[in-house]
């Protein structure tokens, strides 16, 4: 990477202090500064996130008893309904490429800003329009939609729930994400450094550039399903409805086509941000960089191949089911040959345990346990068995919580002093980590077990014969809402009060590092000349440590 | 560029422009196509129904529009290049002429809507309910595609009439075209669409 | 591990337990390294990391070797698969009719019952119509599930080994009362079996309402 | 970063885009035609096929694609292949039923 600082210290102001066209409020929600967009996903997100968990919370508290607990069924199906929408729809899948994407995609490449700023901002309204729409639809006459986050039909064309405003919602975001991925293309071919060849990228802009690509290529197939479902609910308009002739399963085929690939929008990117971590906090280079950039196009490949298998006990012919399955265990391998690169980056590094290495390796750990349950998925004889068991709420929740969820955790703790300048208590971060994981694999592993042993999901009661693995699940969700609390408010203390972040607190290699904290509206003062590649770590050969923070004065 | 707190962003660049139009017409293109992957079941699993409710479509008025949009089609692409000769009368009249084909793509459109609705082939009506299950969703199909392609021909009229007063005040000229070309784009995709539509719905034996 | 009491649980549980085995010991193996590295590497007592970019044996070797791993589980699980799939052309058929929120079981003879009564060590072929919405039949002990779908008829089948009663679960989330869309599938004696059955027709030639023949 | 410029100056002239049109009418012609004849099953095809080769006219000519270069051409055959597998892998179930 190029040598030195790339500004001119002092001469610009942040771009939080930077006064534009626009005053206070409108100088955000106007701006087309991709660093302010992507702050503006994160507070949206991170509202999304709480009612989010405030569902999944009160879902959790109504099953720590088999019968009524505190809410209704037909309340507690739309909880689980409103859980995966907005957990889906507006967290994971905007979260890490909307917001660190967004701030970090055109620094890390060495430009100014991405290719369409004006349509960036647009994708933000987007978002926001499309998350007060599914909001809203709560509070509507008639109910907040209680279909699951599915859609599946005929449910879908029969419930007089609202769910012509959450579908229209989705197809909004859809519509955001698609917007996203176009420019997040063409900013990767157009707008890198000179001298940033393919192979001098950081990892985490391979991972974005695979994921923008399945953003443009799959989400229209789901805006179109859903578009259809609320045109034969108003219209009558015979498409999936079984009683005009209609296939339901041609639904979820559609649903799938997408809501699969979306799997891996979701996962791709916190791969790369875990790609960009280790190689920090470890000193060295990456083990096996083309093997990881690769391994993301397989994944982004592949993962677009497979999604029939959430439909083996759908009725599809033998083929279908043969086809899919081997498919489905393809995907595992470029995954597998993720993991042991990063394992392999730890070898005869300088390693160092800070908050962001350590929601790294909880990372691993996570998405190994939830990427080999998917393996006993993939195998029909057991997918048959523990198919729309909480098996699969197990599962995922391992993959999509523990490995993406931990992956935009690990960001925040990793680039958060960059992007405010300021510093959060390291210890109390650690702390927080340790109540999470362990409240997390107390939530969610019982989940596993009583799976296999048939417990349902989507259950608003349950047989007596499950109710301890219920109630340490129920359990489990206290500690890790904890956790979760006492991430947040070391996170938001450390925004506003926290000692003054350095440059380059972790030491790293990568552009962000050699700007400005925070960055100047402009990034860089002249665009930079890129030599190496991006984890070249000659800066530690003499053993000294990066000085993290100045003290406040 | 951007609404002016950019000032120092401001770089042109056209392959950039005409990158982010054809990704943004992939989408476009997997949208309809996830109409063609039901169509495509559909009439595997129905194929006499198909057939015989086939019939019941027009092949002149499918036949014309044809025509008209591929004239369209046509007279947008030589704007362009009446444009790149810098011979912007020209390139404002035969943008003119593309708008004009547009609008009589949809008034044929509407007569073989209305002519359907007038005899009662409608969704949900009770004519069509007492049909097979495979032409109910034949029409279903029908109704829904011809729809949605119209409704990109109405966006594709508006994006067209917005270029046209860009050229007309000069924003959009002989050395800065790329604004005209999107909208090419955007309306051969158009074009494209309805070439696949017009045999599926039309032609089908 | 709960005890199966079909004669596809065995293939099931067997293929289970073999990525079982291998994921635990690839978790051990990762979750080990990880721990290791780290405290053998600290900062503290490994001040200099050494650069090492990579090594293409060791790439081929991890992809290899999970290829071949994944290649053999998606073998077992297709042979179990394939037991799931091939119904004996001399089954009993039983029709399973889902609805907003219960099930019924009719009989070759038009029998219908709100219980699925049995013989063991008999197949049965259960053809899966839906009146409404997507079901999904769901026997944990028989390790059988196949969604019920309006406008498909679906299909699975069962043997089942061991006499007793047996839960039936809707799988598929299909409204308020889905929770509550539970069953039992009881196995007897062939004897027992037949008894039952002779009775319930005569019964049902008696005129029960909701069991008129058509 | 490279040069992509040489597409900047590429214009194509009016008799190349009437010739295409000619072309475009005389298909559509031909399939409306053919259209009457039974062929029984690659009757569908040959309809198929004919759209297709009027659509490959369009993008090529009139989408100036013969002029981009060869990453636009890369990303149409993506975007194409993605469309071709998403239905074979659908049929992949349908066939079989």
């Amino acid at each position: 990477m190029a040598n030195g600082t790339l500004y001119m210290p002092e001469t610009e102001p942040n771009y939080l202090d930077y006064r534009g066209r626009f005053k206070g409020i409108l100088g955000w929600i106007l701006s087309t500064d991709h660093k302010r967009i992507g702050l503006l996903y994160l507070y949206s997100m991170g509202l999304f996130l709480t009612v989010g968990i405030f569902f999944g919370f009160m879902m959790r508290l109504e099953l720590i008893a088999p019968g009524k607990v505190i809410i209704e069924p037909q309340t507690y199906n739309s909880f689980f309904t409103l859980h995966g929408i907005i957990m889906i729809f507006l967290f994971i899948i905007p979260g890490l490429p909307a917001v660190f994407g967004n701030f970090f995609l055109p620094i890390l490449i060495g430009a100014k800003d991405v290719a369409f700023p004006r349509i960036n901002l647009l994708s933000w309204w987007l978002f926001a329009i499309g998350g007060g729409l599914a909001i809203t639809s709560v509070f509507l006459p008639g109910g907040p939609a209680d279909t699951g986050w599915t859609f599946y039909v005929p449910y879908s064309i029969r419930s007089t729930t609202n769910v012509l405003p959450a579908a229209f919602a989705a197809f909004i975001l859809g519509f955001s994400s698609i917007l996203t991925g176009i420019n997040f293309v063409t900013t990767i071919h157009r707008l890198r450094a000179p001298g940033m060849d393919w192979f001098k990228m950081p990892l985490f802009i391979w991972s974005l550039y695979a994921t923008a690509w399945i953003q443009v290529l799959a989400t229209p197939i789901i805006g179109i399903t859903l578009l259809l479902v609320a045109v034969e609910r108003l219209f009558g308009i015979g498409l999936f409805d079984p009683a005009l002739g209609g296939d339901p399963v041609l639904f979820q085929h559609l649903f799938w086509i997408y809501s699969h690939p979306a799997v891996y929008i979701m996962i791709l990117p916190a791969m790369g941000v875990i790609s960009e971590i280790i190689p920090v906090f470890a000193r060295r280079t990456i083990f096996g960089y083309s093997f990881i950039a690769f391994s993301s196009l397989a994944i982004a490949f592949f993962g677009s191949l497979v999604w029939a298998h959430h439909m083996f006990t759908a009725g599809m012919s033998d083929t279908g089911r043969f086809v899919f399955s081997l498919l489905t265990f393809l995907v595992a391998i470029p995954s597998a040959i993720k993991v042991f690169n990063w394992i392999a980056t730890l070898y005869k590094g300088s390693i160092q345990l800070a908050p962001p290495m350590l929601y790294a390796l909880g990372f691993i750990f996570l998405f190994s346990i939830g990427g080999l349950t998917g393996l006993m998925q993939g195998a029909l004889s057991i997918n048959i068995h523990i198919h729309d068991t909480s098996f699969i709420v197990g599962h995922f929740h391992y993959v999509m919580f523990g490995g993406t969820g931990f992956g935009i955790f690990a960001a925040l703790h990793y680039w958060l002093p960059k992007m405010y300048g300021r510093m959060y208590n390291e210890k109390r971060a650690k702390v927080g980590f340790w109540v999470l994981i362990t409240g997390f694999n107390l939530l969610y592993f019982p989940m596993l077990v009583m799976g296999w042993l048939g417990m349902p999901r989507r259950y608003y009661d349950y047989l007596p014969e499950f109710h301890v693995y219920h109630f340490i699940s129920t359990i489990g969700s206290w500690i890790l809402i904890t956790g979760l609390l006492i991430m947040a408010v070391n996170l938001i203390l450390g925004v506003r009060r926290g000692a003054k972040a350095t440059d380059n607190p972790w030491g790293g290699e990568t552009l962000e590092w050699r700007i400005q904290t925070p960055p100047t509206h402009e990034n860089f003062h002249e665009i930079p000349v890129i030599t190496g590649g991006p984890y070249e770590y000659k800066i530690n050969e003499n053993g000294q440590e990066e000085k993290k923070y100045e003290e406040v004065t | 560029m951007s609404s002016g707190d950019h000032t120092a962003h401001v770089h042109r660049d056209d392959y950039g422009s005409r990158m982010g139009m054809w990704l943004f017409l992939f989408t476009e293109l997997i949208l309809f196509g996830g109409l063609f992957l039901i169509y495509a079941v559909y009439r595997f699993m129905y194929p006499t129904e198909f057939h015989v409710a086939a019939m019941e479509l027009d092949t002149v008025f499918g036949a014309v529009n044809t025509i008209i949009l591929l004239t369209s089609s046509l007279t947008i692409a030589m704007s362009i290049t009446a444009l790149q000769r810098n011979r912007k009368t020209l390139s404002l009249v035969l943008q003119f002429a593309t708008i004009l084909l547009a609008i009589s793509f949809m008034v044929n459109k509407y007569f073989e809507w209305g002519a359907k609705f007038g005899y009662g082939l409608y969704p949900g009506s009770e004519m069509l309910l007492d049909k097979p299950s495979g032409e109910i969703l034949f029409f279903g199909l029908y109704y829904t595609m011809t729809g949605l392609h119209g409704l990109h021909v109405l966006i594709g009229i508006v994006f067209i009439g917005i270029i046209m007063y860009q050229v007309w005040i000069g924003r959009v000229h002989s050395t800065n075209y790329v604004r005209l070309e999107s909208a090419g784009l955007y309306w051969h995709l158009v074009d494209i669409i309805w070439i696949f539509l017009f045999p599926l719905f039309y032609l089908i034996i | 591990m709960f005890s199966g009491a079909s004669t596809f649980a065995d293939a099931v549980d067997g293929a289970f337990l073999f990525i079982l085995v291998i994921s635990v010991a690839l978790l051990v193996l990762i979750t080990f390294l990880m721990i290791y590295f780290v405290i053998k590497y600290n900062r503290k007592r490994h001040k200099k990391a050494v650069n090492i970019e990579g090594s293409l044996p060791l790439e081929i070797l991890w992809t290899v070797i999970p290829t071949i791993l994944v290649l053999a589980m998606f073998w077992y699980g297709w042979y179990g698969y394939k037991k799931i799939r091939d119904v004996p052309e001399d089954a009993m058929v039983v029709q399973v009719s889902g609805q907003m929120w219960q099930w019924s079981f009719t009989y070759e003879n038009g029998l219908v019952t709100d219980t699925l009564y049995v013989p063991v060590d008999t197949p049965v072929r259960l053809n899966l119509i839906s009146l409404d919405v997507n079901h999904s039949i769901f026997i944990p002990a028989f390790r059988v599930k196949e969604d019920v779908i309006p406008n498909r008829t679906n299909f699975t089948w069962f043997q089942a080994t061991n006499v007793g009663s047996y839960d039936i679960a809707c799988a598929e989330y299909c409204g308020l009362l889905h929770a509550y869309m539970y069953t039992k599938v009881v196995v007897m004696e062939e004897e027992d079996y037949s008894q039952w059955f002779v009775t319930a027709s005569a019964e049902m030639d008696a005129g029960e309402p909701e069991e008129i023949e058509s | 970063m490279s040069n992509h410029e040489s597409h900047e100056n590429h214009v194509t002239g009016y008799g190349v885009y009437l010739l295409v049109w000619l072309g475009l009418l005389m298909l559509t012609g031909i399939t409306v035609a053919v259209a009457g004849i039974d062929f029984g099953r690659i009757t569908i095809t040959v309809a198929l096929l004919i759209a297709a080769i009027k659509s490959w006219l369009v993008l090529t000519i009139f989408m100036h694609l013969k002029f981009e270069d060869t990453t636009f051409k890369i990303f149409v055959f993506v975007a194409v292949i993605t469309f071709v597998v998403f239905i074979v892998l659908l049929f992949a179930d349908y066939l079989f039923m």
